[in-house]
């Protein structure tokens, strides 16, 4: 380690060395220096390279403010690896690599960096004048390029091994920021009785309590403070304490993000740890004590490594001991700047000059000046940069003096290694504006402060603007205490005092004079976008006057700093510009994150398996015996079909209707939605939900039901079954479940108050599994007691209970694939047995499991409609044929209104029709169009299209069904389904392809 | 994620209820006479206003009740929430 | 109009870039105007752009309650594309997207559009299924869209995850070559900047507060926060507005406005050569030309005018994106934004006259009117210049919502970005 | 066979912190107040249950889940009896009563952890005071919807749909992991 790092340091220890590299090449720091300081103990100024111009840059900051210094950090592999960290914030550890990032080849020496020299032709928004001609090329030549120099790191290189963590929490009080006012804050609500979480995004608490020069005992008041404040917090049980946690977002109704690093800063982290943690908090009060932010000064030059926000130097000294100089010029444009040069200067820093550069004699205290003075510090009043040097590292500063008139003379350059400046402190104001709080322009001090709150929240110390320590710490106290009080906690006397020298720190934002000659040095107003003085100045000539045009147009403020520390600057030059006051310009809008947030902490746990529930019926287990392959319906795993060894889709699918058509098939049929209906007001409730009249529908009958919504169209089907009088028994579609039990809840809560009803969700309740072929009476008769199976008995659309194997059973005589049919209901317990019991009856009739596919093949065999196929929220139920389900007497149902409106009734609606190929071999596409004549190009009358097509076993031959205008009328025409390969020749026919009597239905 | 009062459960996370869109448009009880308007007006048009919104919202992963609430679309910040039945209740002056 | 070129920045570039004239002008309301047209998104400015170059108009206004672009055209994930089910439809956005094609030379500004690529996945049989259609249907309707195996969806998106370990592995997708994305800000400005060179006064800071109509029910003129302005046609393009704008003339639209979110991460290095829209689980995702991955959510479930919604609206889509781009996880969140979407019914938009003699409408863009700007702009122009709808956008009204003759995307497709 | 089968409610291995709980005797009772009176006299407890709160005794519980639905909660071997019990205690009442023993699977939640472990992806609050012992609710976890009903200080009951359990058992386990529990 070099002469860079000197003495003292609070978050360091001295006893570990850590040894980590940074482009490749090995370092060492200290257990508790970020990558900034270590590297900055070295002597390593060069972290980056600028966006767009690739010009060399250093630390501008200490915090997560930071700009500049974007590095990747790579752990293990590229999969671990994460870009644009900022060197500010990470904390190094042993074995931590980073990289920097956008340059090539090497960091020094970087090819990137002709865009500095080439920079006339680029200035804010260049890419829209030009890459027009020709007009493909923008796509093809200039894109690629222009994205290839953009971007800063680059992405993660592979799947990401770690896991993150989420929680919920509720508190009383949350404090945000663990500086004097937040601590005190926290003391003063936790000692009162309430419930609080009080965070900060460094790993050490302090804030600004951190940055004191320590007193001839070693420590700092402040230092000494806090550490008792430390030890209260750690003993109060009713207290969360998150260091390393940033509050990323305020949401409506108290709501804040948390983000918590929670490995990120271990050399090696236990297993099975998670990286970060997302705190979903809702406080009933908040307290936002997140201090302030210095701003830099405009000036030609101003982004040479070694320029540096004064606050900087004097965190890097006092936390990690590292200075950042050791021939330092300060520019004041606060009093506070003097306060770090005396700071630096008992440190042993050489201060060449400090250059105040405010122009306003009243502004300045002469205090700090005879402060500076009396250490024999050289101070040069009304002063103005006019220019620095230094490739790679400032090495001088010439400076002007501002006359009284405006003019600027040459009053000579410094040499120098760090050129630290200070233009005011910037409220951090981000939480209180993303909650919708108000801001008020403070002109004095040339800030905005929080005004009116929008949530039950305050913000406190240097977030609303005060200066001073001690003000901080009793505005904390306060707001603490007064929030406890709004809890309805009886606030708990609480004084906590600390005596440090301080400095104003007001300022006013802005360029510095400039002389009026034209410079071709340019003056950064946002680094890390790479934004001049001359851009916001270009944009307004071009007559962009809105500051979000001008964001925009620029750039300013859109890098992943967000402006913390150009934005006021930004507003200050537009205003300045035309003759605006600030408040005029206006601020752009605080959105979250505070600072960027990784993507893992907010899917959380929604991750593989896990990332949707993964519902499986009572069976899955026996169906995935017997080698299912299952699709995905909703939620639901569904067998799609059973294939035996060496057996294709086709072929199983093929086999498992052959089973049905000629002997039997089981099928799992538990995921249909059922709903149970309830009530004395259970009939007349059916009666005007579904189109079906109910009535005539006998106790231990079934009928097929068909549901519309209120426009008319077909929502839901399903067979519904009255088990008593006052009390049916609705299956939905498997998808259908959830919302169709919403909608009957909406009329039965909001419309049909007058009806004594209850619905309550059964799909679960059962297990449901279908017997479907000429044998499947005589499979499950062995099995069941206490029902009569006989034809006569239990007709078609017959429900009847019984056991089965001892179980309890509700058993429908019901059939969707045109067979005798039965569907057994069992609790969902006993499902798995049942089936097993029913496979091994069935075994002598060469039972076949079969599954969601065939069981569409059969169906489509039929004509049966399948909601969502045939089906897709624009058809009426005489467009698929079910008209014959309406109640045709019934005043009202659902959707029956719509049903008579002009579109509805007029010819040209698309109507189910069966579609059979000229050839039989050939397959149509589901999707498939539909011509009235051949040999059409595009754009093609189009007249209908292909809804389900199928492989028919049954018929030996390929059958579809399709959706066609007037396609009853069209029944025996011939007509075309236009494929890339030329028109396939249809014959429109009845949308039933088998036993179109339904003489198998009834055996 | 919005604090909703469930006039029978409380104060509730939003991801409890799902929402019902605006209150208090009764469906016509004999359909068949309305004039085409009148239909349309109630399958379709909705106030959408920018400002106090009297609306449905179902707390269904709760006590699965539809109930009412007044809320303003420009800030989220809920006046009232009451029973379904009820009459929304008197907003104090002009609205926030 | 100054012309845009390589070579005027070079000339400029050596002036200092002092001689660059305003893109438009700050323009002050006249007391009347041949035709108004109420909200400066893209729509809107493309409306008074093409009245004034096709339709011969030249005093016209254009008001904006804000800065123009600010509405959703600059909130959006531009995501451009034309391979919608519907016959009406699809002539309606593949309208748009052959103007997209040249739109940078019609407007001498480069508004970068980047036919990428869209492609759609499929997550289950049925989505398959309704792929499929689409692709059917938009090839006999001329509109390119093609199958791609979870091989090929990979082969073009070399980040898509393909494994079967994922929740509802990639089943394939259709891919539209044309698609892609424009830049949303250049949209906004190049039109402005092409109107007011036309003539056209664009009037910022300008809301609409009222609008007067005469006695026998005509659109008379509209009162502002500038003053009355009079004119016999008014236009409205006000995205999530049109509700409160349209209630000033007593015109009941059927909208509701909810808030949509949209996200980008840091920039990155080219990592995303495509879109990739996953109807299903919610993911909408490309990569901008400054490098940060764009990425829409979801609509929060209720109405609102706030320009902000939920976090969980955004970690559910991130869930998704995660889960696709299993390497993404890392990446960082950088800013979240919310824009207010205007939702018909039916999903589709309203490109229409009124009720109200003078009165035009163009809205109901919901969560997917970027796309097109150019195409809705030119047809909507057409119908005001004309007093009838083109024939494009004749199937477009708000009747046919009384008559049910819907052109429902929503149903046949879920989203519709 | 069938034996066997009925006392499958929920298989996990049980932890220091979670176990499944055997399987019971469920329902669900609709009706107004009169009918929930009558409910609560014919399974002889005490009283009814206010808002959001269960009451116990005999081993038969009655949770409320909305103003007119109510959950019961029963040993497995009254699955009969109970049924026909409330049917001729509540029949001149208008009512639902539908069984639903086999809808859904119950676990425990407990000890210092519990709370924890449920805020990780339950978002209601859940301290003491706001969710005191006797509490229960319909709410959600993660994805899944779920009934939490606070036994004991440090013990919670969880009711949920059985093709949701292995999910929300899985979820608990993967919090519980990176948590230490
Ligand atoms: C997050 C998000 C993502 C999206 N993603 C896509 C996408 O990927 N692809 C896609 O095609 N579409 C997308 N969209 C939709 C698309 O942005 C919009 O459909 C489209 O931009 C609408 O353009 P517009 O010009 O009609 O509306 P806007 O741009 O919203 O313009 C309307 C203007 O009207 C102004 N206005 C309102 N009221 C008044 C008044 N009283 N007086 C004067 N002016 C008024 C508003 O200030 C606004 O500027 C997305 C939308 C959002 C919010
Ligand atoms: N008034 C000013 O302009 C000004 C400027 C600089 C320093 N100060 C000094 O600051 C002290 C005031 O103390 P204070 O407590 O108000 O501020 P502070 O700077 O001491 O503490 C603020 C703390 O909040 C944290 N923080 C900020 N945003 C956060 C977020 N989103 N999430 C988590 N943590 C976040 C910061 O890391 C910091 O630790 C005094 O010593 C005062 O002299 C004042
Ligand atoms: C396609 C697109 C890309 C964007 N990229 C950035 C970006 O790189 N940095 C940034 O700060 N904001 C970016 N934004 C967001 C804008 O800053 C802003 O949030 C958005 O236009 C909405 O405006 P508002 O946040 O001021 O309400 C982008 C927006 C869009 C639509
Ligand atoms: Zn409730």
């Amino acid at each position: 380690m070099s002469e860079c790092r000197g003495k003292g340091g609070v978050l360091i220890n001295r006893n570990l060395v850590v040894n980590f590299s940074f482009d490749g090449r090995s370092y060492s720091g200290f257990a508790g220096d970020t990558l900034a300081s270590a590297l900055l103990a070295n002597g390593v100024h060069l972290l980056g390279r600028s966006f767009k111009y690739h010009r060399p840059r250093g630390l501008l900051a200490a915090g997560s403010e930071e700009p500049n210094a974007l590095v990747t950090v790579v752990r293990g592999n590229e999969a671990r690896s994460v870009p644009n960290l900022r060197a500010t914030q990470v904390e190094i550890y042993a074995g931590l690599v980073a990289h920097s990032q956008n340059r090539w080849p090497s960091l020094g020496f970087d090819v990137g960096a002709v865009n500095d020299w080439l920079s006339p032709l680029f200035p804010a928004g260049f890419y829209y004048k030009t890459f027009m001609w020709p007009r493909f090329a923008w796509h093809r030549w200039y894109e690629p390029r222009i994205r290839a120099a953009a971007g800063l790191g680059r992405a993660p290189g592979g799947p990401d091994p770690d896991s993150y963590a989420q929680c919920y929490a509720h508190c009383d009080v949350l404090v945000v920021g663990a500086g004097a006012g937040g601590i005190a804050a926290a003391l003063a609500a936790a000692g009162s009785g309430a419930r609080v979480i009080l965070c900060d995004e460094n790993g050490a608490l302090g804030g600004s309590l951190l940055d004191e020069r320590a007193n001839s005992q070693g420590g700092s008041d402040a230092a000494i403070w806090l550490r008792t404040a430390l030890t209260q917090l750690a003993a109060l049980p009713n207290l969360t304490l998150l260091p390393r946690t940033t509050a990323f977002g305020y949401f409506p109704h108290n709501m804040l993000g948390l983000c918590e690093r929670i490995t990120d800063h271990l050399a090696t982290p236990a297993a099975g740890v998670p990286r970060e943690r997302l705190w979903q908090v809702r406080a009933r009060e908040v307290v936002l004590a997140t201090g302030a932010i210095e701003r830099p000064l405009v000036f030609p030059g101003n982004d040479r490594p070694g320029v540096m926000l004064a606050s900087a130097a004097r965190t890097y000294l006092h936390r990690y001991g590292v200075r950042v100089g050791s021939r330092v010029v300060v520019l004041a444009g606060c009093d506070a700047a003097y306060g770090v040069a005396l700071d630096l200067h008992a440190g042993g820093i050489g201060i060449e000059a400090i250059a105040d550069v405010r122009t306003g004699a009243h502004l300045v205290a002469p205090a700090a000046i005879a402060a500076a003075r009396a250490e024999k510090i050289r101070v040069v009043e009304r002063a103005t940069v006019l220019g620095t040097s230094g490739r790679l590292r400032v090495n001088s500063v010439s400076l002007g003096v501002v006359a009284a008139d405006g003019s600027v003379s040459n009053a000579g350059t410094l040499p120098c290694d760090a050129l630290l400046m200070s233009g005011g402190f910037t409220p951090s104001v981000h939480l209180h504006s993303q909650s919708r709080g108000q801001l008020q322009w403070q002109a004095d001090a040339g800030v905005f402060v929080p005004a009116a709150a929008a949530e039950n929240e305050r913000s406190v110390g240097a977030a609303r603007g005060l200066e001073g320590l001690q003000q901080a710490l009793e505005d904390g106290t306060q707001a603490g205490l007064t929030a406890a009080k709004a809890c309805g906690l009886t606030p708990h006397a609480y004084s906590a005092r600390i005596a440090v020298q301080e400095y104003s720190t007001r300022g006013a934002p802005g360029a510095l004079a400039q002389p009026g000659a034209r410079t071709p040095a340019k003056a950064f107003v946002d680094w890390q976008n790479d934004v001049t003085t001359r851009d916001l100045q270009l944009a307004m000539r071009e007559g962009f006057y809105s500051i979000e045009h001008i964001k925009r147009y620029t750039t300013t403020g859109m890098a992943t700093d967000q402006g913390k520390t150009s934005g006021l600057n930004a507003l200050a030059i537009i205003a300045g510009s035309s003759a605006r006051q600030v408040p005029e310009v206006g601020l752009t809008t605080f959105r979250m994150p505070y600072t960027p947030v990784s993507f893992g902490i907010l899917a959380g746990y929604d991750r593989g398996d896990q990332f949707d529930p993964v519902r499986r019926t009572p069976m899955h287990a026996c169906a995935e015996n017997l080698g299912a392959v299952f699709e995905d319906v909703g939620m639901w795993k569904r067998a799609w079909y059973f294939p035996q060894r060496g057996e294709d889709m086709h072929q199983a699918v093929a086999r498992e209707c052959r089973a049905v058509r000629t002997g039997c098939g089981m099928f799992d049929a538990s995921t249909l939605g059922k709903i149970e209906v309830v009530g004395p007001g259970a009939v007349e409730f059916m009666n005007r939900l579904y189109v079906n009249s109910w009535n005539g529908l006998a106790v231990g009958r079934s009928r097929y039901g068909v549901l519309l919504r209120d426009d008319g169209f077909v929502y839901d089907d399903g067979v519904v079954a009255r088990l008593a009088d006052e009390r049916f028994h609705v299956t939905t579609t498997t998808g259908g479940a959830a919302r169709v039990l919403g909608m009957m809840e909406d009329y039965r809560q909001t419309e049909w108050t007058d009806l004594k009803v209850w619905l309550t969700s059964t799909t679960e309740q059962w297990a449901v599994i279908a017997v479907q072929g000429p044998r499947a009476r005589e499979v499950i008769a062995p099995l069941i007691e206490g029902c009569d199976l006989s034809a006569a008995a239990l007709p078609h659309m017959a429900v009847a209970r019984g056991t089965i194997c001892g179980a309890p059973m509700l058993l429908f005589r019901v059939s969707f694939t045109g067979e005798l049919g039965f569907e057994i209901n069992v609790p969902a317990d006993y499902g798995a047995a049942i089936w097993e019991a029913v496979r091994a009856a069935g075994q002598k009739y060469d039972i076949v499991p079969y599954g969601t596919e065939a069981m569409h093949v059969l169906r489509a065999e039929k004509g049966y409609i399948i909601v969502g196929q045939e089906t897709d929220g624009t058809c009426t139920p005489d467009d698929v044929g079910l008209s014959w389900a309406i109640g045709k007497s019934k005043p009202d149902f659902v959707g029956k209104r719509s049903l008579s409106r002009p579109a509805m009734l007029a010819s040209g609606r698309k109507q189910l029709v069966g579609l059979l190929t000229a050839d039989p071999h050939v397959l149509l596409d589901e999707g498939a169009q539909v011509t009235a004549t051949a040999g059409q190009v595009a754009p093609m009358k189009l007249i209908g299209h292909v809804t389900s097509s199928y492989r028919s076993e049954a018929l030996g031959r390929s059958i579809a069904l399709a959706m066609v205008v007037d396609g009853r009328a069209r029944q025996g025409q011939t007509l075309y389904v236009p494929m890339p390969g030329g028109d396939l020749p249809v014959q429109v026919t009845a949308p039933v392809f088998y036993d179109p009597q339904g003489a198998r239905l009834n055996g | 994620m919005l604090l909703i009062h469930c006039p029978y459960c409380g104060d509730r996370p939003e991801l409890e209820f799902s929402y019902g869109g605006q209150a208090h448009i009764a469906r016509p009880s004999k359909p068949e006479s309305v004039t085409a308007d009148q239909w349309v007006e109630f399958l379709y048009l909705r106030s959408n206003p920018r400002g106090v919104h009297a609306e449905r919202w179902r707390h269904v992963r709760g006590c699965a009740r539809y109930f009412n609430a007044l809320r303003d679309t420009r800030t989220d910040r809920f006046i009232a929430t009451y029973k379904a039945g009820e009459a929304p209740p008197q907003q104090s002056g002009s609205t926030p | 109009m100054q012309r845009f070129s390589a070579w005027s920045l070079l000339k400029q570039a050596f002036g200092s870039h002092g001689g660059w004239q305003p893109q438009w002008r700050r323009a002050t309301p006249k007391p009347a105007y041949d035709a108004i047209v109420v909200g400066g998104g893209g729509h809107g400015l493309g409306t008074a752009y093409y009245l004034a170059a096709e339709h011969g108009l030249r005093n016209i206004a254009l008001l904006e309650k804000s800065w123009i672009g600010g509405g959703n055209t600059g909130r959006n994930t531009t995501i451009l594309r034309s391979n919608y089910l519907f016959d009406e439809s699809a002539r309606l956005y593949d309208h748009s997207l052959k103007m997209w094609r040249d739109l940078s030379q019609v407007l001498n500004y480069n508004v970068m559009y980047s036919p990428r690529g869209v492609l759609m996945l499929a997550h289950s049989v049925h989505d398959v299924q309704v792929l499929k259609r689409h692709i059917h249907a938009n090839r006999c309707n001329g509109v390119d869209n093609e199958w791609l195996s979870p091989a090929e969806a990979k082969a073009f998106c070399p980040p898509l995850n393909i494994e079967r370990n994922i929740r509802y592995p990639v089943m394939g997708g259709a891919l539209q070559r044309r698609g892609g994305t424009a830049r949303h800000d250049a949209v906004a400005w190049g039109y402005a900047r092409a109107a007011d060179a036309l003539g056209v006064d664009i009037i910022e800071n300008c809301e609409v507060t009222g609008i007067r109509r005469d006695a026998g029910g005509a659109i008379q003129g509209v009162e502002t926060s500038l003053g009355y302005i009079a004119s016999r046609k008014v236009g409205v393009v006000a995205a999530g507005n049109s509700s409160v704008v349209m209630g000033m003339a007593g015109v009941r639209l059927p909208l509701e406005s909810f808030p949509l979110q949209a996200l980008v991460s840091e920039p990155v290095k080219p990592v995303m050569p495509c879109v990739v829209m996953s109807n299903s689980i919610h993911a909408y995702v490309s990569q901008s030309d400054k490098g940060e991955l764009v990425i829409g959510a979801g609509t929060d479930a209720y109405t609102s005018y706030t320009q902000r919604g939920a976090l969980h609206v955004n970690m559910h889509t991130l869930a998704a994106i995660c889960e696709l781009f299993p390497a993404f996880r890392r990446m960082r969140m950088l800013r979240n934004w919310g824009g207010i979407v205007d939702v018909s019914p039916d999903r589709s938009p309203i490109i229409a006259k009124t009720a109200v003699p003078g009165l035009y409408v163009n809205c109901g863009w919901g969560t997917g009117g970027f796309k097109a700007t150019p195409g809705s702009a030119h047809l909507f122009a057409w119908t005001m210049a004309h007093d009838e709808p083109h024939p494009i956008n004749a199937p477009f009204t708000i009747e046919r919502f009384r008559e049910g003759l819907l052109i429902d995307e929503a149903a046949a497709a879920a989203v519709a970005h | 066979m069938v034996e066997s089968a009925t006392a499958r409610s929920l298989e996990f291995a049980a932890t220091r912190w979670l176990r499944p709980l055997p399987p019971a005797a469920r329902c669900i009772f609709c009706g107004d107040e009169a009918a929930q009176a009558a409910l609560v006299a014919a399974l002889g407890l005490p009283g009814s249950a206010a808002n959001c709160r269960a009451v116990s005794a005999n081993g038969r519980s009655l949770l409320w889940l909305g103003p007119d639905e109510r959950l019961v909660l029963a040993p497995a071997d009254q699955r009969q009896s109970l049924s026909a019990a409330i049917e001729a205690a509540t029949a001149s009442h208008a009512h639902s009563l539908v069984d639903v023993s086999y809808r859904q699977v119950a676990l425990e939640l407990h000890g210092p952890t519990a709370v924890r472990l449920l805020n990780a992806q339950c978002p209601l609050e859940l301290t003491a005071t706001a969710f005191p012992v006797g509490m229960c609710t319909r709410t959600i976890y993660a994805k899944t919807e779920i009934v939490l009903w606070r036994t004991a200080l440090e013990s919670f009951h969880i009711e949920v749909w059985r093709s949701f359990a292995p999910y929300l058992v899985t979820l608990l386990g993967d919090v519980a992991k990176e948590s230490g529990a």
